[in-house]
């Protein structure tokens, strides 16, 4: 089979990236990020793009670089605090913004990746993000139509990765990264480690290779934290 | 506790963060919002279990790590570094609102801009101002069994938080059970009642309290 | 806390059954079904059950053996082949069925289970499965809508448990125990060992410890294969 | 092969299967039917790698196992012992089905008990007589990339099955992309245009074609 490991990010993204496309990319904060993707996605100077995306980093980090260099014409997500420029370029109407409840925006992106075109949620009914929406009685309760969420292309990052495109994640940096890959015509990961097959244990697969076409290995990585918090003894 | 006209009066926000711990149960899974409600957590009464949601995708958060223990890979929904404990799970963001959203959840705490006296609850933006977006908010609000807002009984102008119907764009309609502020805890039995007052802050008035909210409420 | 963690299946199921509830039940074919469970529903001789599963096991095996003692009104099912009495049942009129393509099955347990009262799908569109049901149009396509499943009780079979309720399956005897567990109202599950928190990886939990009220060890089984199919020789 | 009228002609069950292989693509995925389908899986061509599906949640199905390995907890959608390959991963139904009808899936073979020159396909009841149920077809013909069906060209009382119009009830409307039947292989390029005959089995002329077809296609 023609291998789904490629050398580097530019490589991983050869062929996909043009301008206006959707982009939909894992992450929550700075934790569990497509860094390296990111980087290429800049660096092949793209514009006009559309990201789905729960945030947008931090400033000049992640999704943040590609606000900076205004190549995010529209952002997708459920939440803005914590990135300056993100918040300024919405303010200032130099960015569009489709503000997304975050669990619905998780579950547009899952239904994007399931064949599910639109489902009913009783979240954001009666609110702004109702509005010029088609809602729906079920058992006396109103719901509202969100529709799904298909990317063009989908940047991951994960733990690790086998060859044949097996996917694992590590604790709380799984978050997004799971529906952002199923939504994707077209799926990259960057993963800190690749295997062989038979290395990750065929029960606790978080990601099958099937949603996966093009994996990079991005080590080393030098993780931040955005906000660190610790304590002194251990609790009695 | 805040000053209000001068008066230097009711509870500390880990008062009322000890206050909001005294709606938990033992075996409830309970997801707290960024700020006082993650101080719920330092009051959860001895003995008594409670599993605590990120809803960036982790039960059972354990205390922020010690210096050698923390993880970049590891933190909650205020994007703080946390701990796991022996019965922590992991999974993704879908699944994370999939329970969230389908009613898991017993319990959150939230804080909240303005509260109406119809349960309305305004929290993520300030037209033209201040926009952080509603990060899981109403997702919380539509899908949790019970929901328990947590502020400051006045804005910093003075200007009261619980009033007859809110002016900032909403993050849930009809949504609260239980407001407590640094004056006084507000409840009510179900979605179609109106609000009861069930406690007023030593040094506070009835009056006082009345004088400072312009939401209706039954005494 | 009160421990999750129950004597046996009489004892699990205690106050839970009533005659004409709605039971989902986990497993496909025979494998990965809830036999315990299922056990102690027949002697706690309820009746009148609508009971949602992919399949009704084999004759007098499984969700077969209510269908024997009749104490099944209704099956929400995608498959009744290999089980004569099932098909029986329905062909003569004693037995209603809700035939429910498997996806579209799955997806309505998951639903259920998600908050998610009705969502639109693909497959069905143009046969019996969709009649009666409502259609939208998105992007040219049309699609039907349906509805979630939200049972009273829900039997599971799983490998593991701890006794905070984490779950995991082995192999493809996971099959619909994941929806069917996040859609009930009450989760019950039966496993082959019961083990303390901390013995599972914290990564690999296939359904978290919220959605499963009560556990019971049902070991030792005898688990038993429809087609038992082999090779002779190493595959060259 | 199957007798047609006193004339024994056309290719046997496992002929149709390797034919249906044809049809694979290095790199694809694909779900296979139970019955002739299944043995499409002894003729992927050497050097490719064709990762099999089972809707029962699994990707990477291995061959059947040797008598030692067989396990209880690992089988195919046609309730057979299967063994698992190093690249094999499970997933409850419902992500299996998110696979499915999310169109990860590039190909898939199936049964029919009939097909109409539209492309509708019924595979899954016969009113009051023989009903078995859709299992995963109506998913799989409703997502999956590109549909073949595997079929003998008549029934058992060699009327024919490629037919005008469906007379069973429908497992999809306009899906099936290529018939394989044990006399000849019709494919059409997209869901808009008519079948149009590509083989025809050693043996068999166009006219004996013809007359056990009741379909219209092209030839």
């Amino acid at each position: 089979m023609t291998t789904k490991v490629y050398p580097n990010a530019a490589a991983a993204l050869d062929g996909l990236l043009r301008d206006n496309i959707l982009i939909a990319s894992g992450g929550f904060g700075i934790c569990g990020i497509p860094e390296r993707l990111i980087d290429a996605v800049e660096a092949s100077g793209v514009k006009g793009l559309t990201v789905a995306s729960n945030n947008a980093a931090i400033d000049n980090m992640g999704l943040g670089k590609l606000l900076r260099t205004r190549q995010i014409r529209k952002m997708i997500s459920s939440y803005i605090g914590g990135n300056k420029e993100f918040e300024r370029q919405y303010l200032t109407g130099e960015l569009e913004v489709e503000f997304t409840p975050q669990g619905t925006l998780a579950e547009r992106m899952r239904a994007g990746g399931a064949g599910i075109p639109g489902f009913y949620t009783k979240t954001g009914v009666g609110t702004l993000v109702a509005e010029g929406k088609p809602t729906m009685e079920f058992d006396g309760e109103e719901y509202v139509l969100e529709r799904a969420i298909v990317a063009d292309v989908a940047l991951v990052k994960a733990w690790k990765a086998d060859t044949s495109g097996n996917v694992v994640f590590r604790k709380t940096a799984r978050n997004f990264n799971v529906p952002v890959a199923t939504c994707g015509k077209t799926c990259v990961v960057e993963v800190e480690e690749i295997v062989e097959p038979g290395a990750l244990d065929s029960d606790a697969i978080h990601l099958p290779g099937v949603y996966v076409h093009r994996i990079i290995c991005g080590a080393p990585y030098d993780k931040q934290i955005e906000f660190r918090t610790t304590r002194t003894t251990d609790v009695g | 506790m805040t000053k209000h006209d001068g008066i230097v009066a009711g509870w500390s926000r880990d008062q009322m963060a000890a206050r909001a711990a005294q709606e938990l149960r033992d075996g409830y899974y309970v997801n707290l919002g960024i700020g006082i409600p993650t101080l719920v957590a330092n009051h959860v009464p001895q003995g008594m279990t409670v599993t605590l949601q990120s809803e960036n995708g982790m039960l059972g958060i354990g205390p922020f790590p010690l210096d050698e223990e923390v993880d970049a890979d590891l933190i909650n929904a205020g994007k703080q570094t946390i701990s796991e404990l022996p019965q922590s799970s992991y999974f993704d963001s879908a699944t994370s609102f999939a329970m969230i959203r389908g009613g898991k959840i017993d319990l959150t705490v939230l804080g909240a801009m303005e509260v109406a006296e119809n349960g309305d609850l305004a929290n993520w933006m300030i037209p033209g101002k201040l926009v952080k977006g509603m990060g899981g908010a109403m997702d919380l609000v539509a899908g949790v069994k019970r929901i328990i807002v947590v502020m400051e009984h006045c804005a910093k102008d003075g200007s009261p938080k619980f009033i007859p119907a809110c002016t900032l764009p909403l993050t849930g309609r009809n949504v609260v059970d239980v407001i407590i502020t640094d004056l006084a805890v507000f409840a009510r039995p179900d979605h179609a009642s109106p609000f009861r007052l069930m406690e007023v802050a030593p040094g506070i008035s009835r009056e006082q309290l009345r004088q400072r909210t312009s939401a209706a409420y039954v005494e």
